[in-house]
């Protein structure tokens, strides 16, 4: 009898709605997280003799892989990102992140190693340091190489239609694109990254690219916009398509998009204007989260033999830091003349520091694109 | 205020033929129906007497001018909608002015008539009220005084009542037949509701299946003097007797079993409906007498059993199997509570009438 | 004149509109059977870009992604939409009414606004973030697809069945679902294709992290024209008609068996 | 006691029915919004997201640059709304009321682009206006132009696929709306004296409004923040709102200026939205007025 008031009381009512409802909330959320940390369990889905590798597209052959997976049995498992800045963010945003290599380009190698993602190489269990170039070693992104080796290099220049310049580019300069009177076609192509076309435009201008100051950034920017009405497209990942389709003779450009397409069309040609231009090296670099380091080594050693970088620089057309393989690529595959370290052009090629701010980038690239 | 002519009219839908080689003439000034079972084309011919449709063939003149061609929008007919086609998106003043609006008729003029409509029509209170707001018969009042503001030569009415209940419809009728006589137009009325065309028409046509006139005429006409068994029983109920007839001593007598003959009236092709094997005739169950002892003074005269008692209030409805199996619909009067004679279940009874008020039927 | 200009010009225009709407996808189908490699140039008839696309590594994985994310939305947001249609129309709430604005909210404000919560929650981006965003779409389009589909229920069959003794869950399962049904198959198809054809959501909230079908497309298309993308658009164009065409057909039959 | 729990529970079950679907919009729509919200008022670096409180995100992104790109936005969607309505329109219209025979089998036929792969329809146009191809053949073929015309990265391309894709969005709305108005009163119309323009103008029109508005509304919004158009077909010339959000978060790696923008964006889309609103109800009041 007691019972039945204690459940009649319209207040006690009430509250117990309240409380189941809530209960009700609370095992649907309890679900829902339980959903969300399925997204962590997969870590430890994968087989123990595997690797997860994060890279850009083209640059270790898949058949490559297979022959290591062949040999040693390890898993590899790629994930491809298409830019540095997206590879950050990712860092960022899953901390414990599942992976354990990275091949990043080096400008993003500073923060990374700041932000503790990165994890000390052992240089005892490398056996292919000293056939790297000493000219890509010991730069200012990670001076003693504690974090990084260089496997990759590349530099922006200039690829073009030779049909459409008989007597080859009038002049061999930047002042070919950012100069109103000496632009050789009315549109061109340009490169989509705000890093690599401001250090562009300050080699054009013959400036320190060591030191910028905001009034210096001013100008880049009014001359941009300046360039803007002779650029048909901006892009990073179309040049060779723009220029095998004739749809513009010129376009600035990664050496390694043009050359994979001059192997194919004898109509193409690239160089590297007389300023100098950026050098792009692409790094190994271990995750901090990972444990295991036996396989990485096994694995670094692997991609660092002769055959293997070899193998990988014909197929997509790369540059390789590796000395006794640089020297032995044939010379359809550099594309480009005297460029090896050691040659005078070599010298003209740099590193852009980061010496401007994420902010400082942004602002330049986002008012000119608004115009 | 023009006549409307049909002429030799014919119109299919794909492989339907609603109507072959159609013809009617209606009358000016003058309150038409036009009354048929659904589906017969009704609604067809007012559709194209409005434009709304082409006719395949044949030519529509209105007064003396063949409007078969003309675009809807030319031509001086209205159209009163069966669910009323008010436009949503207008309050009533905006509804009724449609028409002057868009002959761009003064603001002012416009104002005054439409003023002088809604007086016309009892609803200024409605003004300018939604027409989603207000009731079914204020809906139709306000279509019609749409339409008739145009002063139309010809007013066409779509089965305007059938969205409204029994008791406002009778209302309804009256307040048309006052409206028909003051403005004085042609008004064309379709319907598929006998009661309805009876008490309005000044004259009525009746359409049967198939597309075809079965009889033009005055109400009275029609419900005395059917033509044809599909009028006779269309309209009104009646009692359907067939057999052969006879002659004798130039009597005209139904045969219409072994025993029983009935005198019935001669009409124009009474030569012709001789020789048919079957002849139909049509007696109105109010015209004919019920009684349990014998009668004179009647020219017909049959005997049959009770079977059926329906009271109705102001009459009762018996019906009577005749011997050869015929069901018989008597309707008698109930004029006093206390009737000297009850028929009951199962009487036999003797049921009489004049020959003058049964009609033969030409089919 | 006017009556010509409406039976002549109108279709005219229609006609070169759907020519306008189709002319593209039929171009970019037969050409995806050309041998060169170049566009517009027919240099005969072939399948070897099909045969490339089938062997191509990436494009399997891609594709299975794509399946286990679509598959996954389909089923959670039909059962949640059901469960929550079925739910607010016993409890007289017009909660579903909000679900509505799902489509109307830019894509690309959900997508930030998911990525910068899942990575202050550091919840890694991959299948599950992408399940998770696909899911939400796929509840625009169950919940008002349901919804009407549930209005149409002559509510009487429920409390009759009710009335009669049988329990709400047997009431469900043998009155309300097979009235649903046909809008159940309908919303799951819609779903399955709306995930397949996304992409600000998967760019957002998976990147290459889960590469879907459609981010291999973006990432082949910015790298300039390849036939391979035109043989793997055209299979993706037929696997989407034949759904859409599932789907009209069924809602002809829905109507046909309501008597419409 | 366990029985009056039961009961209690059982009557709960429809609250226990719907909750899921709205953790899942709580949780994953407003929240993200809120979320966004928070960054565009907050200031903080790396994994301490939200350290301080803020306004100047706001000050730092109302600049003429950022002002600039959104009005190109507005721009954009502003002109493949009303060129999308001017072009669908009459489609709708003709479907609706003048198609009676496989009116099914046409409803499929517009259908289908509505649901195809966008990127399918954004390669298909880049197969067909780029450099070597379709158009450029058939020019050329006609005599029309002497050397291939580049149409690809230009305005042109934008609007001509925008107007593609988003045609299928605003015909469906305007074919329901003319779908459902009563045939009865287009007959009226015309039985009052009113010819086609008279009666497309004063009847049609206002009556398809809402399916209209609708339908603008849908194409206007969706276009605003479309992304993959403008970045694929225009070269990358000129950012717009959804390719500058997508810089900022990925880029840029600036989330708190990325939120201020996107609330200034959707503000400012609002802000347009609600003077297009003004500008139907006017559209529509000038519509029922006969002169």
């Amino acid at each position: 009898m007691e019972n039945n008031n204690f459940f009649q009381n319209k207040f006690i009512q009430f509250f117990l709605k309240i409380v189941v409802r809530l209960l009700f909330i609370a095992i649907w959320v309890s679900f829902l997280v339980g959903f969300i940390l399925l997204s962590h369990v997969s870590k430890y889905l994968v087989p123990q003799r595997s690797l997860s590798v994060y890279m850009w597209a083209d640059k270790i052959d898949e058949s490559v892989l297979h022959k290591f997976e062949k040999e040693t049995g390890i898993k590899i498992y790629v994930n491809y990102y298409e830019s540095n800045e997206e590879l950050v963010t990712k860092f960022e945003i899953g901390k414990d992140l599942n992976c354990d290599l990275i091949l990043p380009s080096e400008y993003i190698i500073e923060p990374l190693a700041k932000a503790g993602f990165l994890k000390k190489i052992d240089k005892n269990r490398c056996n292919f340091i000293h056939r790297i170039y000493p000219e890509f070693m010991g730069k200012s992104f990670d001076p003693n190489n504690e974090y990084s080796f260089p496997i990759y290099w590349d530099m922006i220049g200039l690829g073009y239609t030779k049909s459409y310049f008989n007597d080859g580019l009038p002049l061999n300069s930047w002042s070919l694109i950012f100069d109103k009177n000496l632009i050789p076609c009315k549109q061109m192509g340009m490169v989509d990254d705000s890093r690599e076309a401001i250090f562009l435009a300050v080699r054009y201008l013959d400036w320190d690219y060591k030191k910028l100051d905001e009034n210096q950034l001013e100008q880049i920017k009014s001359l941009f916009i300046e360039q803007k009405p002779w650029i048909g497209a901006y892009t990073d990942f179309q040049q060779g398509y723009f220029l095998t389709s004739r749809t513009y003779p010129l376009v600035v450009s990664q050496r390694e998009i043009i050359v994979r397409e001059m192997l194919l069309h004898d109509d193409l040609a690239f160089t590297m204007p007389d300023e100098g231009s950026l050098l792009i090296l692409s790094n190994v670099v271990i995750c901090a989260s990972s444990t295991k380091d036996d396989m990485i080594y096994e694995f670094l050693n692997y991609i660092y033999k002769h055959d293997v970088l070899m193998h990988n620089c014909k197929e997509f057309c790369l540059l390789p830091a590796v000395k006794d393989v640089l020297e032995e690529l044939p010379q359809e595959y550099i594309g480009i003349e005297d460029i090896l370290p050691g040659q005078p052009a070599f010298e003209r090629i740099k590193i852009f520091p980061n010496i401007l701010t994420q902010k400082q980038i942004n602002d330049v690239w986002i008012a000119f694109k608004s115009f | 205020m023009k006549s409307i002519k049909l002429e030799n009219i014919t119109k299919s839908f794909g492989s339907d033929i609603i109507l072959k080689n159609f013809n009617l003439e209606i009358p000016s000034g003058k309150f038409f129906a036009l009354l048929g079972p659904s589906g017969c084309g009704k609604t067809t011919v007012l559709r194209m007497i409005a434009g709304f449709e082409t006719p395949d063939s044949g030519e529509i003149y209105l007064g003396d001018t063949n409007i078969s061609r003309l675009p809807i929008n030319k031509r001086r007919v209205n159209t009163v909608f069966q669910n009323y086609a008010l436009f949503p998106h207008f309050d009533v003043f905006d509804n009724i002015a449609y028409s002057l609006r868009i002959k761009q008729f003064a603001p002012e003029e416009i104002e005054r008539r439409v003023e002088k409509m809604l007086k016309m029509f009892g609803i200024e209170s409605l003004k300018h009220k939604s027409v989603r707001q207000i009731s079914g018969g204020q809906q139709q009042r306000v279509a019609i005084a749409r339409a008739v503001i145009n002063e139309p030569d010809v007013l066409l009415l779509d089965e305007p009542l059938a969205a409204l209940d029994m008791r406002l419809r009778e209302r309804v009728l009256v307040e048309l037949i006052e409206l028909q006589e003051e403005l004085g137009m042609t008004f064309i009325y379709v319907t598929h509701d006998q009661t309805e065309a009876l008490t309005v028409a000044d004259k009525l046509a009746i359409m049967g299946k198939g597309g075809h006139i079965e009889q033009v005429g005055t109400p009275k006409e029609i419900y005395e003097f059917p033509r044809s068994t599909m009028v006779a029983s269309f309209v009104g109920s009646t009692n359907i007797l067939h057999g052969f007839l006879e002659l004798e001593r130039e009597q005209l007598y139904l045969r219409i079993d072994d025993r029983n003959r009935i005198l019935v009236p001669k009409i124009d092709n009474w030569q012709e409906l001789l020789q048919q094997k079957k002849v139909y005739l049509s007696i109105r169950p109010e015209k004919v007498e019920l009684s349990k002892t014998p009668l004179v003074g009647f020219s017909n005269h049959v005997v049959g059993t009770v079977s059926a008692i329906i009271y109705h209030g102001r009459s009762t409805q018996y019906n009577i199997a005749l011997v050869n199996g015929t069901v018989m619909q008597v309707f008698e009067q109930n004029e006093e509570h206390f009737p000297k004679e009850t028929i009951d279940y199962d009487d036999v009874v003797n049921v009489y009438w004049q020959m003058e008020n049964s009609v033969l039927l030409k089919n | 004149m006017e009556f010509r200009l409406r039976k002549i010009a109108l279709p005219l225009y229609v006609g070169i509109f759907c020519i306008f709407l189709y002319l593209p996808i039929m171009i970019l189908m037969i050409y995806s059977f050309n041998r060169g490699g170049f566009p517009a140039q027919w240099q005969g008839l072939s399948f070897c870009w099909y045969y490339d696309l089938f062997h191509s590594v990436e494009i399997w994985r891609a594709f299975q992604n794509s399946i286990c994310v679509a598959l996954s939305a389909a089923f959670l947001s039909v059962t949640f939409g059901l469960m929550l249609v079925y739910g607010s129309k016993r409890l007289k709430t017009n909660i579903s009414y909000f679900f509505y604005s799902n489509i109307l909210v830019p894509d690309i404000v959900i997508a930030v606004g998911m990525l910068s919560l899942f990575s202050y929650f550091m919840v890694p981006l991959g299948l599950i973030t992408l399940i998770i965003g696909h899911t939400l779409l796929g509840l625009g389009f169950t919940v008002p697809i349901l919804k009407s589909r549930l209005d149409e229920l002559d509510y009487r069959l429920v409390e009759a069945s009710l009335d009669l003794g049988a329990s709400t869950f047997y009431t469900f399962r043998y009155v309300v679902l097979p009235f649903l049904y046909p809008a159940i198959l309908v919303s799951t198809l819609l779903v399955i294709i709306v995930s397949f054809d996304d992409f600000v959501i998967s760019f957002f909230c998976a990147g290459s992290s889960a590469q879907t079908l459609s981010l291999y497309v973006f990432t082949m298309i910015r790298s300039g024209i390849s036939p391979t993308v035109n043989a793997l658009s055209t299979i993706m164009l037929l696997v989407s008609s034949f759904f859409i065409l599932a789907i009209s057909l069924l809602q002809a039959r829905l109507a046909v068996r309501d008597g419409k | 006691m366990f029985e009056e729990f039961k009961k209690l529970i059982k009557s709960e079950t429809y609250f226990f029915l719907i909750t899921p679907a709205c953790i899942w919009q709580a949780a994953f729509l407003i929240l993200p919004i809120v979320f966004v919200i928070i960054l565009a008022l907050s200031f903080g670096q790396g994994s301490h997201l939200v350290q301080n409180f803020t306004l100047e995100n706001f000050q730092e992104i109302l600049q003429i640059s950022q002002i600039r790109i959104i009005f190109r936005s507005i721009k954009l969607a502003s002109i493949t709304a009303v060129a999308s309505l001017v072009i669908a329109y009459p489609v709708a219209y003709f479907l609706a009321l003048h198609i009676k025979r496989f009116k099914l089998f046409f409803l499929f036929l517009l259908s289908v682009p509505f649901l195809i792969n966008v990127l399918v329809q954004v390669y298909a146009w880049f197969f067909i206006l780029e450099r070597n191809g379709v158009i450029n053949h058939l020019l050329s073929f006609l005599g029309l132009v002497k050397k291939p015309v580049n149409f690809l990265n230009s305005y042109f391309a934008i609007y001509l696929v925008m107007f593609h894709v988003y045609l299928p969005f605003m015909i469906m709305p305007i074919y329901s709306a003319i779908e459902k108005i009563d045939f009865k009163l287009i007959e009226a119309s015309y039985d009052l004296g009113a010819n086609f323009r008279k009666t497309f103008w004063h009847i049609i029109l206002p009556l398809s409004m809402p399916g209209v508005r609708a339908g603008f509304f849908l194409v206007y919004v969706v276009s605003f923040g479309e992304y993959v158009i403008p970045a694929l077909l225009g070269g990358m010339k000129l950012f717009f709102v959804g390719t500058l959000i997508s810089e900022y978060f990925f880029i840029g790696k600036d989330w708190h200026l990325g939120a201020a923008f996107i609330c200034l964006s959707c503000g400012m889309l609002f802000l347009s939205a609600i003077f297009y609103n003004w500008l139907f109800k006017k559209i529509t009041m000038q519509s029922k007025i006969i002169r």
